[in-house]
């Protein structure tokens, strides 16, 4: 193939979606979804391409307006990005799937919601250029990018609930990207250059780098949502429409994760500390007990799965006290491979599965009309396809085998015990039996007859499809592990990667 | 370095501080806002003084003077009770809005709280601090971009840094406008400019002032726009001028945004971002990279890129002000066919 | 520190002081209004930070790169803030609330 | 030091003087109508007189012009910010603009 192409293709995953906003934007409003469509498939092909040029030729960097790094702006794509573009594309597409139903069905209660494929294909945008860009200021844009199109969609039905949530979200990301710009400030101020690439070379553990490391990752931790600065999630994702609640947990936090996970790794390694590592791990242990522990008291199915979603995210945090420990005195112990696979699995694994519960308890809404948890009776004779959604999702969240929940936590663990951090083992099964718990409440409540008859709100069959689709692929990813891997192999900080996969195959 | 210098940089860095400090604590909203509006202007100040006219002529500009029109005028709603299905207490004394502190006093260890939080931005001071003082010599990339000036088509460095080596930030900048205007369409709950209350008239004198300088406004634009090419000045402020002379219109009782079909509305918001987007696809049709201006057509470029922007950012800015002015961010107030939604989900 | 104080360090440091600042107001302000006010203070103190380390690379002209990060930084940070107001001003015609206080 | 920079610091000093006075008039008069008389007669003339001490400094007539034309915009905006003022304090509480004590 042309590696002068390949070159391109960077710029065109975050080019199309984008002129698909604005062109989308322009239409009248009733044209707006039925164009949305074709340009979130314009985007998907776009995400392919790239992932099939990084496979071929390896990493591609792409200068923007042609100046190149320190003075220009590089689109650099590897292994690491590809991943999160492609699960952005394919939890991408499904959603869009569900949202044109969606949107003509609670369009006529009005609303701003004629504005959610102009801020959706934005949204999508920044998260592509999110995963690609490679230079400090820039990411700064882009996260505030995603921050404004994100909080945007949350606030979409225009009720107050949603309201108070979205500025209380708004305001968070806002203290979290100034966080990360002073730290910007500070790494550019010492070394002059804002390129990931060329920071990683320039980098030393002086003072003020350690203290913009740790600004920085502190402003991304709020972000992510990571405990105890996930005050501002549970409302934000459950107060959204149920399209926008499954971008906002499977796919916006996982951004500002990525974002961690590449200045940790692979530009401030310098600055990394054993002790930083295990810190971040003791977050990620508070998350997934205090997340799972929340979820399985609340009696709201959105609000349920919004805090699930705070304790999943621990268990990707769980992945740094293990990739740090040896990352600097042996570089090849096995374990790191095993950690690093497992952390970014459970990124994908539960960007998939939140995506499906998310839409199977928005069909739910739809039909009943209220999403408490005791409202659903009988549902799996009513809606079966949307119960056995909900059921493949909750079987990765909690990693049941062959799940992609159950891959990443596998390797997790595996991690735990051979790097002999053994304590972060208990966490990982406790998370898993309290999610166990939630899980099989609402199924439980599902399978259960009803008490008198109730009378069901017909549901798009298209938005009962695409639950079930991303529930299953939520499940396939655990069995076709290899294929992601290869991917997840070029430039991968952690060489066995491979291997490891090959070994955490059940 | 000479020590008056020095002191006045002092001085003005303790004014700053303290500013600040007061905008925070005021007792009053009325007087947070015009604590932070001299703020704004102090900042303004110490721009010069660190050698970033841009900076001061954007901040000046955008900063203190659109960010504090919005929020005085967001203090006109906060003082006054609320219009909606307010249901909840009615805050109905004017001029004090700000509850906020007799509430946080209420909760038993909110002072702890408060203390602690307290010391840990204390603590936090210390650390910058601490760090900053150690930050090296650097060296900037001011060589490389000294270096780089000759193909980029202008000759004001910093220009040429935002419209081309960094092209990319600024189109995405452009775009996070467009996308707040969005945003506060979907805060607002309806989409538009028009319909809405026009404001009242602000009197003979006024409107008789604001008609005078309107001319003198977009002239200052178009000057600034120009001038951009070879010193401080730019898309950005010559469009904040724009936007400014349609506020001031606005003000004076002229109703612009009657005559705004929808259709021209959305054009506003996004030729802009639009156009800057048509020339950097345009740049990948001969083998270039996205936004990459050939050398020999860069100056003229990015003259169109900049009109366009300028306007679509003077566009959006008046849009910021009139879609909140008009309706207070209520949409129970017009557009009876959109009522406030009631979405179950 | 041997060095004589240079001018931008004053700026420098009063960034790091305006920073710390700002983050205290947006956790301890109550009203909407403040909070608003705090993410602006917040924001041009990181501005500060950007443009005091430009001066020291002084040569012809400051270094410029900041400088237009600057001007794009100030222009997101406005439009932020525009879109936070907008949320503010509905929640409180809709609801009569200003501050987070009583939200579950 | 020659005599334009002489005069520079004469007429700027003078400026600050009436700056100063009409900072003092701000904070010490006592309702808002003699406020704005204080601020807006002393700044305006202040700004003048900083304006003429400048001109001596500039050396060209653009620059001249240009000092100029910001004093009359000053101006213009001064004294219709001023009846702004006055006009919304008078519609608002007339008595309160006669007398009003707290700050």
């Amino acid at each position: 193939m042309n590696g002068e192409l390949t070159t391109l293709f960077p710029a065109l995953t975050v080019i199309t979606p984008i002129t698909g906003a604005v062109v989308v934007f322009l239409l009248p409003a009733r044209l707006r979804a039925r164009a949305g469509l074709p340009a979130a498939g314009f985007t998907v092909a776009a995400a392919i391409l790239l992932a099939w040029g990084v496979v071929t030729e390896g990493a591609v960097r792409h200068e923007l307006g042609g100046w190149g790094a320190p003075l220009g702006i590089d689109l650099h794509a590897d292994g690491l990005s590809s991943v999160f573009v492609l699960m952005t594309a394919a939890i991408g597409l499904l959603v869009s799937f569900y949202a044109k139903p969606f949107f003509a069905l609670a369009g006529e209660k009005g609303g701003a919601s004629e504005l959610f494929w102009p801020l959706w294909l934005f949204l999508w945008a920044s998260l592509n250029g999110l995963f690609l860009s490679s230079d400090l200021f820039n990411l700064y844009v882009t996260i505030e990018v995603m921050g404004l199109a994100a909080v945007a969609l949350a606030v979409l039905s225009g009720r107050p609930p949603a309201l108070v949530a979205g500025l209380r979200y708004l305001l968070a990301a806002l203290g979290g990207s100034m966080a990360y710009l002073m730290g910007v400030a500070l790494v550019y101020g010492e070394v002059s250059t804002l390129d990931l690439g060329l920071v990683s070379e320039a980098v030393e553990g002086s003072p003020a780098i350690r203290v913009a490391f740790g600004l920085m990752i502190a402003g991304l931790l709020v972000k992510t949502a990571v405990f105890p600065l996930h005050f501002w999630l549970p409302a934000a994702h459950s107060s959204a429409q149920a399209p926008v609640s499954a971008i906002l947990s499977a796919l916006v936090v996982k951004a500002s994760f990525y974002l961690i996970l590449r200045l940790w790794v692979d530009v401030f390694d310098v600055a990394v500390t054993v002790a930083a590592g295990q810190a971040l791990g003791v977050l990620g242990s508070a998350a997934v007990i205090w997340g799972s522990y929340q979820a399985l008291r609340q009696r709201r199915l959105k609000l349920m799965v919004a805090h699930s979603t705070v304790g999943q995210i621990g268990y990707m945090f769980l992945l740094f006290p293990l990739i740090t420990i040896g990352y600097r005195e042996a570089a090849d112990a096995p374990w790191l491979a095993h950690a690093w696979t497992g952390g970014i699995y459970q990124a994908l694994a539960h960007g998939f599965a939140k995506a499906s519960m998310f839409l199977a308890v928005g069909v739910f809404v739809l039909a009943v009309g209220n999403d408490d948890r005791r409202s659903i009776g009988d549902l799996v004779a009513r809606l079966p396809m949307t119960t056995f959604a909900l059921a493949l999702a909750g079987i990765s969240l909690i990693g049941l085998p062959p799940s992609g929940g159950f891959v990443a936590k596998w390797m997790l663990l595996k991690a735990t015990f051979s790097s002999g951090q053994w304590w972060w083992a208990p966490v990982i099964l406790t998370g898993s039996f309290l999610t166990a718990g939630y899980v099989f409440m609402v199924l439980r409540q599902a399978f259960a007859p009803a008490g008198k008859p109730i009378e069901l709100n017909p549901v798009p069959r298209t938005m009962e499809v695409t639950a079930l689709l991303l529930g299953a692929t939520a499940i396939l990813i655990g069995l076709r592990a290899e294929e992601v891997l290869i991917l997840l192999d070029v430039g991968a900080p952690f060489d066995e990667a491979v291997e490891a996969g090959e070994g955490g195959e059940p | 370095m000479n020590p008056l210098e020095h002191a006045l940089d002092t001085l003005l860095c303790l004014l700053l501080l303290v500013l600040a400090w007061k905008a925070l604590r005021a007792e009053h909203l009325y007087q947070s806002a015009i604590f932070f509006i001299a703020f704004g202007l102090g900042m303004a100040l110490a721009w010069v003084r660190l050698a970033a006219p841009d900076v001061a002529l954007a901040e000046a500009a955008i900063g203190a003077g659109l960010l504090g029109v919005l929020l005085l005028d967001s203090l006109r709603v906060f003082s006054r009770p609320p219009n909606g299905s307010g249901k909840a207490r009615q805050n109905t004394d004017p001029g004090d809005a700000e509850t906020a502190t007799a509430t946080t006093s209420r909760h038993p260890g909110a002072r702890a709280t408060r203390l602690l939080a307290t010391a840990a931005a204390a603590g936090l001071a210390a650390v910058l601090v601490t760090a900053i003082v150690r930050i090296g010599d650097g060296g900037g990339l001011t060589e490389e971009a000294a270096g780089q000036l000759e193909g980029s088509g202008v000759e004001h460095p910093v220009t040429a840094v935002l419209l081309n080596f960094r092209g990319y930030d600024t189109w995405l900048e452009v775009g996070v406008l467009f996308l707040a205007m969005l945003g506060i369409y979907c805060a607002g709950g309806w989409v538009g400019l028009t319909g809405g209350r026009e404001p009242d008239s602000p009197g003979p004198l006024l409107s008789w002032l604001i008609r005078g300088l309107t001319p003198l406004l977009i002239l200052t634009a178009a000057y600034l726009l120009w001038l951009g090419k070879e010193a401080p000045g730019g898309a950005f402020q010559a469009g904040v001028l724009i936007g400014a002379a349609g506020i001031l219109l606005r003000l004076a009782g002229y109703p612009l945004t009657a005559h705004l079909s929808p259709g021209m509305v959305k054009l506003g918001l996004t030729l802009g971002f639009g156009t800057f987007l048509v020339f950097g696809i345009a740049a990948l049709i001969p083998g270039g990279a996205f936004l990459e201006y050939p050398e020999y057509w860069a100056g003229e470029i990015i003259l169109l890129v900049e009109t366009a922007a300028a306007i679509s950012i003077g566009f959006t800015v008046f849009a910021f002000f009139a879609y909140l002015s008009s309706r207070d961010g209520s949409p129970s107030e017009e557009h009876n066919s959109k009522p406030s939604t009631t979405n179950s989900d | 520190m041997t060095a004589p104080v240079e001018s931008y360090q004053i700026y420098a440091v009063t960034a790091g002081i305006l920073f710390s600042m700002g983050l205290a107001g947006l956790f301890l302000c109550g009203h909407f209004f403040k909070k608003i006010i705090a993410t602006k203070i917040l924001g041009t103190a990181v501005f500060l930070l950007f443009i005091s380390l430009a001066k020291r690379d002084f040569v012809e002209f400051a270094d410029p790169v900041p400088h237009a990060m600057v001007i794009t930084g100030i222009v997101v940070a406005v439009s932020a803030g525009a879109f936070a107001l907008a949320l503010a001003r509905r929640i409180w015609n809709e609801t009569g609330r200003s501050t987070f206080e009583d939200s579950q | 030091m020659n005599a334009a920079d002489a005069l520079t610091v004469i007429f700027c000093l003078a400026g600050a003087v009436f700056f100063l006075a009409g900072t003092v008039g701000l904070l010490r008069f006592p309702d808002i109508f003699s406020r704005l008389h204080a601020l807006t007669k002393a700044d305006n003339l202040g700004l003048g007189l900083i304006v003429i001490g400048l001109i001596f400094q500039s050396d060209s007539l653009a620059a001249i012009l240009k000092l100029l034309l910001i004093w009359i915009l000053a101006l213009a905006a001064g004294s219709n910010a001023c009846y702004a003022i006055g006009r919304f304090a008078l519609a608002r509480s007339p008595q309160d603009a006669v007398r009003e004590d707290d700050p």
